[in-house]
């Protein structure tokens, strides 16, 4: 397909993206399950693209996204939530006195900073997580691969459990979480933010950075041997894909406009997990695509699993509460058991995919078809 | 192949934007949003209240607006007494069309959701939800019942009234209702000359309850109280007897409830808690009508014909929505929250009307004990 | 604290450490031959709290606990053959995922099945009774839990090095192809092992859950997790090893509740985790394997 | 000698009780292709992994261009007794991690080929040049270090060209045939830029076409980029077609040296290889 004819395409669907999302934002409330699922799908895609490129482009099977994500919301809530409205939050044991008189001074400041803030406030709940990833990648990342995955996975639970410690009651606000987080202003500007960022990760896998860390994805000891510093690299694919996943759990924050360290359990990265198998790990576009689905079907389109359906007078068996859950797992399995390179694999998503000849290579090598793995 | 699949399945996400339609109420149905949790550790709370809104729902089936008469219809949607769930659960109620929504069991899924549903403009009337936070600083969310720090305080009286000098708190931690009530109870026993010996928390999902029991029995307080889910309470009971522990356990509204005499047995005996409602002494006409009704209601549904106080407060906050709806005259949501702060209804659990946070005015509570295996009233306090 | 309240607090950390050492043996066992982390095993321990529950209301104990031990080790085969026997050749990271698959769909289905709700545990009598001793006040089964684990391991430590399938089981953990070569049926040796690591699992579940009367679809992935922790401690692949980091564990978890962290109990056991891995990584009794270049 | 780049002087490795080299002596010259031949287990590839870092001697030094890249004294890390001698001797104990080795100027293959088998042949190469790139992760990421990147994809245009597989260059490593991923494996050492290639058993599984082949490449490189070669291998022809210089070693011990027709028909070397070697 011709490269003017591609960028025709792009231009074409960002236009219309653009546009379906200004005439979404207008008549929200008519759709509001499409308007949530997009919202929250979109801060998924973000955190998954993150995990992607650690676990997916890097080789580092890390579980710790709900621990960052945590870090990134709750830096983002506290930055962010109206000076006015911190009393009634901590309600019970009251804020610290630093917060108070550092959000008093951030809301006296001129009105262009406050539309900026709630921005900086994701960045810097970004930063943060990247330290304390810095902090503990250095030790962590010369773990083989499943002692990191539950070194990490076990960093997330320990990040989680300082934040509902009630002796940090004044600052996080212990088992009481934290309301009345700023929503994100409209779909464009999460889409926007989600863009910026998956942008980026983008541009660093396609460098010659991203090629380096798919050498350390493919074979640490030839990589080692071509003169790739593992412990560096390691170190900044983890870094940066912490800061991103604090990023997504700040969006969530304020997607969610309340939380509390239960929303940051381990079933949360098992959630992002989920996204990126299924979207296939190694793809970016897999990553977005099944981000959105996986939302969809979760919240919207699989609800159906849970309520008891009548066809005709007829109760179908098996449809009640947890039922969903079921089928996503079964999903998943069967994704993971039988279908390896999900969605995606290791490709992804071009225009090229309308062009038929394309379909006819992919059939043939259904044929030739050797089971490979992501 | 695979990726053409993506791409329809990605644009099919936009279509239905285009294919739902309009979901103004033409067809003479209106819908009222159920907010429970129906599962998870407040899961049998939850059943009961929507029991209360649903035996309403036959009873009330239809509402006045202006001159047209339009038929209620109950959404229920589980928020599974998770926080994270909440949000979604209050979304597919928006999504839905919900007018009011009601609930919900549980105050921490209430204060998640509050802002979604003051972003949307639904008001929200929870039924049993006593964390000051579910109302605070919401312009939207109503409720019937009364607060922790009065529930607290009535407790904290009535420890005091007993003589129990020495008090051992127990709370669990990331719940909003129980730390809340704890530490409202905490402040007022203290205030009224009590001593707190030992004060512990558990986590969620936490069963092992016998390291902090042993601090408390240490303590050797007169009284424990230990506001918690249904589910951790025959538990905590259980084990504190196993451990010896003699002293007197108190908790708050959401120990009423048969599971834990049927989990507890005899160890249940003697627990002394603080509720809304008692069915021995009906506050009106309309309490007695709904004391014999939902009795009838609850054997056609086989549950056993106790009349639980969430029950009879979910029949109030749906007969206060349809007040406030009758009163608007409209279903536009701003009216609706308008009209809430102004409606004034006759329940089963007394007269309710609100005050400038929404909350309603509500001076009494009954405080009840487990004898031989049932909830017995003791005595009817009500604190100025 | 008391002398009898800091004795009280050690029997419950003892027995908690009981529990925790059967269960964390099935990791290390599975860990020692797959070279995998069994994330479903917390699982099975859930699982069995279940079937007991089940088998308990309609027979007495002395039939239903062996019941259950025979169901839970079906299962544990019956979920190596499905999940993990398909991805022997699969990269490390499928395998994994895997295993994170099952677990999470125990959890969904054990939510679906019996719902969120804790259901009670049934009680059995004999072992609930109480004995009172001074201040000390305790149930039978807390002294039970500790002895029976110990005998237990005693048990498989003289199986695994006495028997003929003890033999087979150490030479695939050594090397996989060669014990292959040496016409080891390797399937049915892992298989063995998973049937080992449930059937200790069950016994464990039952000891744990009597002790705490209820059980939820979650109960099993936290004690999973600080039971792993408990092996790696020993040291993993060493069967002695997960004993003592289970009562570690155990003691410790205790003992940070006792003194009004419950906030971290679970939180130490990852931070236990971090340090070991840093400064022992094959933890106290495990030996060091090399990567050849 | 003189004009020597690697200098290794009585390095011995001990696994445990096994002596797996002991107290080796040997040097290579600039611009020369040194062979280092022995039977299964005779050390060489240990030989390889302590002069790239990957393990650190028990006893001996290694210097490169007059620098010392590894020493190591016995007490230093084995508690066990040390079967070797030359005991007292080192003092210091230096080690690199092989990435440190690699930019020292040393690259090398590996006996069981270790391609980034999901990675295009052009990338296997490319993704070698990236430790000379001087630019950080962001304006990497960012683009701002287009010109060094078209350096480096020139480099290897070049070095691809060289070794004739450019016509297989988009193709997945893991695609290549068996002898076609041997010479890749090659060129991706080449990529780092070396002064001296170490290759492991480079002909091994080669049928003679495919090894006289390799030959040509090998020489083909050194001709073109002015390289000093260390190989291990098996395949006679090939030793002693390219080789200037050969080392023999058995059980850790070297038995032999000097140029191919010396080392021939040295009676030590047959009886090693005799009934001990198939290859």
């Amino acid at each position: 397909m011709k490269k003017e004819m591609k960028w025709l395409l792009s231009l074409a669907t960002l236009a219309l993206v653009v546009w379906a999302l200004t005439a979404l934002e207008g008549r929200r409330n008519e759709y509001n399950m499409l308007y949530t699922v997009l919202q929250k799908g979109m801060i998924l895609a973000v955190a998954a693209v993150a995990m992607n490129l650690l676990n997916g482009f890097t080789g580092l099977f890390s579980l710790g996204q709900a621990g960052f994500m945590a870090i990134g919301a709750y830096v983002t809530a506290i930055l962010t939530i109206p000076a006015t409205k911190l009393p009634g939050v901590y309600y019970i044991s009251g804020v610290s006195q630093a917060i108070l008189s550092f959000r008093g001074w951030t809301d006296s400041l001129p009105d262009w900073f406050q539309t900026a803030f709630p921005y900086l406030a994701l960045i810097i709940g970004g930063l943060v997580a990247a330290l304390f990833a810095a902090l503990i990648g250095y030790p962590v990342l010369r773990l083989k691969s499943d002692y990191l995955a539950i070194a990490t996975l076990g960093f997330s639970e320990i990040i989680r459990a300082i934040i509902a410690s009630p002796q940090l009651n004044l600052i996080t606000n212990g088992s009481y979480g934290l309301k009345s987080i700023p929503k994100l202003e409209n779909l464009l500007v999460t889409f926007l933010i989600a863009a910026v960022c998956i942008a980026f990760i983008v541009l660093l896998i396609r460098s010659s950075y991203g090629r380096a860390f798919k050498a350390i994805r493919e074979d640490e000891v030839a990589a080692e041997a071509m003169g790739i510093n593992l412990a560096r690299h390691k170190q900044y694919s983890f870094v940066i894909s912490s800061f991103f996943t604090a990023v997504a759990g700040g969006m969530l924050a304020m997607y969610m406009r309340s939380i509390d360290s239960g929303t940051f359990k381990i079933g949360l990265t098992y959630d992002v997990l989920l996204i990126i198998v299924i979207g296939g790990i190694g793809s970016v576009t897999g990553s977005v695509i099944s981000a959105l689905l996986v939302t969809a079907a979760k919240e919207w389109w699989l609800r159906f699993f849970d309520q008891p359906l009548v066809i005709a007078g007829w109760e179908v068996p098996l449809f009640r509460t947890g039922f969903r859950m079921v089928i996503f797992s079964l999903l998943l399995m069967a994704v993971v058991l039988f279908y390896q390179r999900g969605l995606l694999g290791h490709k992804e998503f071009t225009w090229n995919v309308l062009m038929p000849s394309n379909w006819r290579k992919w059939l043939n090598k259904k044929q030739a078809g050797g089971k490979r793995h992501a | 192949m695979k990726k053409v699949l993506a791409l329809a399945l990605a644009l099919v996400m936009f279509l239905p934007a285009f294919a739902l339609g309009a979901a103004a109420p033409v067809d003479g149905e209106i819908v009222l949003g159920v907010f429970e949790p129906q599962t998870g550790e407040n899961g049998g709370g939850g059943f009961q209240e929507v029991l209360g809104m649903r035996y309403a729902n036959t009873v009330y089936p239809t509402v006045k607006v202006g001159d047209k008469v339009y038929a209620v219809k109950l959404v229920e949607a589980d928020n599974k007494s998770d926080k994270t769930e909440a949000v979604s659960a209050a979304n597919t109620l928006i999504a839905a069309g919900a007018k009011i929504v009601l609930g919900s069991y549980g105050s921490g899924v209430s204060i998640a959701a509050g802002e979604i549903f003051a972003d949307a403009q639904v008001p929200a009337i929870a039924a049993s939800a006593t964390n000051p936070q579910v109302t605070l600083g919401n312009d939207y969310y109503f409720r019937v019942c009364f607060l922790d720090p009065f529930q607290g305080t009535v407790m904290a009286n009535y420890a005091i009234e007993k003589g129990y000098k020495k008090a051992a708190v127990i709370t669990q931690l990331g719940d909003d209702y129980s730390s809340g009530l704890g530490a409202f109870f905490l402040a007022a026993y203290e205030k009224l000359g009590g001593v707190i010996v030992s004060n512990e928390q558990f986590q969620t999902n936490q069963t092992d309850f016998k390291a902090i029991l042993t601090n408390v029995k240490a303590a050797a307080p007169d009284v424990i109280f230990a506001p918690s889910s249904i589910a951790t309470a025959p538990l905590l009971i259980k084990q504190a007897r196993e451990l010896g522990i003699t002293a007197v356990i108190a908790a708050g509204d959401t120990w009423e409830n048969g599971s834990i005499i049927d989990n507890a047995g005899k160890d249940a005996e003697g627990v002394v808690l603080s509720t809304f409602f008692d069915e021995a002494e009906p506050a009106n006409d309309e309490a007695k009508a709904f004391i014999e009704g939902f009795k009838k209601y609850l054997v056609a549904n086989n549950q056993p014909d106790v009349i639980p106080a969430v029950s009879a407060l979910g029949f109030d906050a749906y007969i206060t929505a349809l007040a406030a709806i009758e009163k608007a005259g409209t279903l536009e949501g701003p009216a609706l929250q308008q009209a809430l702060t102004q409606v004034e209804v006759v329940g089963v659990t007394g007269a309710i009307s609100f005050d400038e946070n929404g909350d309603a005015k509500k001076d009494m509570a009954f405080i009840k004990t487990i004898q031989d295996g049932k909830f017995v009233f003791l005595q009817l306090v009500s604190v100025k | 604290m008391s002398f009898s309240t800091i004795l009280q607090h050690a029997l419950t950390g003892i027995s908690l450490g009981g529990a925790y050492a059967l269960i964390a043996i099935g990791y290390t066992m599975v860990y020692g031959i797959l070279r995998l982390i069994n994330f479903a095993h917390g699982d099975m321990f859930m699982m069995a709290g279940y079937f007991m529950i089940f088998a308990m209301a309609s027979m007495p104990w002395p039939i239903a606990i062996p019941l259950v031990v025979i169901a839970t080790m079906a299962l544990g085969v019956l979920m190596e053959r499905a999940a993990y026997a398909p991805l022997r050749s699969a990269p490390r990271m499928s395998i994994m995922i895997s295993a994170i698959g099952v677990s999470y769909l125990l959890q969904n289905l054990a939510t679906y099945l019996f719902t969120a709700l804790p259901r009670g545990y049934p009680e059995i009598t004999l072992l609930k009774h109480i004995f009172q001793i001074g201040e000390l006040s305790a149930s039978l089964v807390t002294f039970v839990t500790p002895v029976l684990a110990i005998l237990l391991v005693l048990g498989l430590v003289y199986l695994i090095n006495h028997s003929k399938m003890g033999m087979a089981m150490r030479a695939v953990s050594k090397d996989f192809e060669t014990a292959r070569l040496m016409g080891i049926n390797i399937n049915s040796v892992i298989s063995f092992t998973f049937a080992i690591g449930s059937a200790l699992a069950a016994v464990g579940s039952i000891l744990y859950f009597t002790d705490r009367m209820s059980v939820t679809p979650f109960s099993g992935a936290l004690p999973g997790l600080k039971c792993f922790v408990a092996a790696v401690f020993g040291g993993i692949g060493s069967i002695p090893g997960a004993m003592v980091g289970g009562f570690v564990i155990g003691l410790t978890e205790t003992a940070l509740v006792a003194l009004g962290y419950s906030t971290f109990s679970d939180a130490f056991t990852f931070i236990l985790l971090i340090v070991i891995l840093l400064f022992k990584p094959t933890g106290l009794f495990g030996q060091k394997t090399t990567e050849k270049v | 000698m003189p004009d020597n780049i690697l200098h290794i002087e009585n390095l011995s490795m001990q696994f445990g009780g096994v002596l797996a080299v002991s107290s080796l002596n040997l040097d290579v010259c600039q611009d020369e292709i040194v062979a280092l031949i022995g039977p299964n287990g005779a050390g060489k590839t240990t030989v390889f992994n302590m002069v790239t870092g990957v393990y650190v001697p028990t006893n001996g030094r290694i210097t490169f261009k007059g620098k010392t890249i590894a020493e190591g004294y016995p007490e230093s890390q084995m508690k066990k007794l040390y079967a070797g001698d030359h005991t007292g001797e080192y003092s210091k104990l230096i080690s690199n991690t092989p990435d440190r080795i690699t930019a020292l100027g040393i690259a090398r293959t590996f006996q069981n080929i270790r391609l980034f088998k999901e990675m295009t042949v052009f990338d296997n190469v490319l993704v070698a040049t990236h430790m000379h790139l001087k630019a950080n992760i962001f304006s990497t990421a960012l683009g701002l270090a287009r010109a060094e990147e078209k350096r480096m994809r020139e480099e290897t245009a070049y070095l691809i060209n060289l070794m004739g597989l450019s016509p297989q260059k988009d193709e997945l490593a893991s695609s290549l045939p068996y002898g076609k991923q041997r010479h890749l494996e090659i060129l991706r050492a080449l990529a780092t830029k070396p002064h001296l290639l170490l290759l492991d058993e480079p002909a091994a599984g080669m049928n003679p076409q495919e090894t006289d082949e390799l030959s040509a490449f090998i020489y083909r490189a050194r001709e073109a980029l002015k390289l000093t070669v260390l190989l291990i291998e098996h395949q006679m022809n090939l030793v002693m077609d390219i080789s200037d210089r050969i080392y023999v070693i058995d059980f850790g011990k070297l038995i032999a040296q000097g140029n191919p027709a010396q080392v021939q028909d040295n009676p030590d070397v047959i009886t090693a290889y005799l009934g001990v070697e198939e290859a």
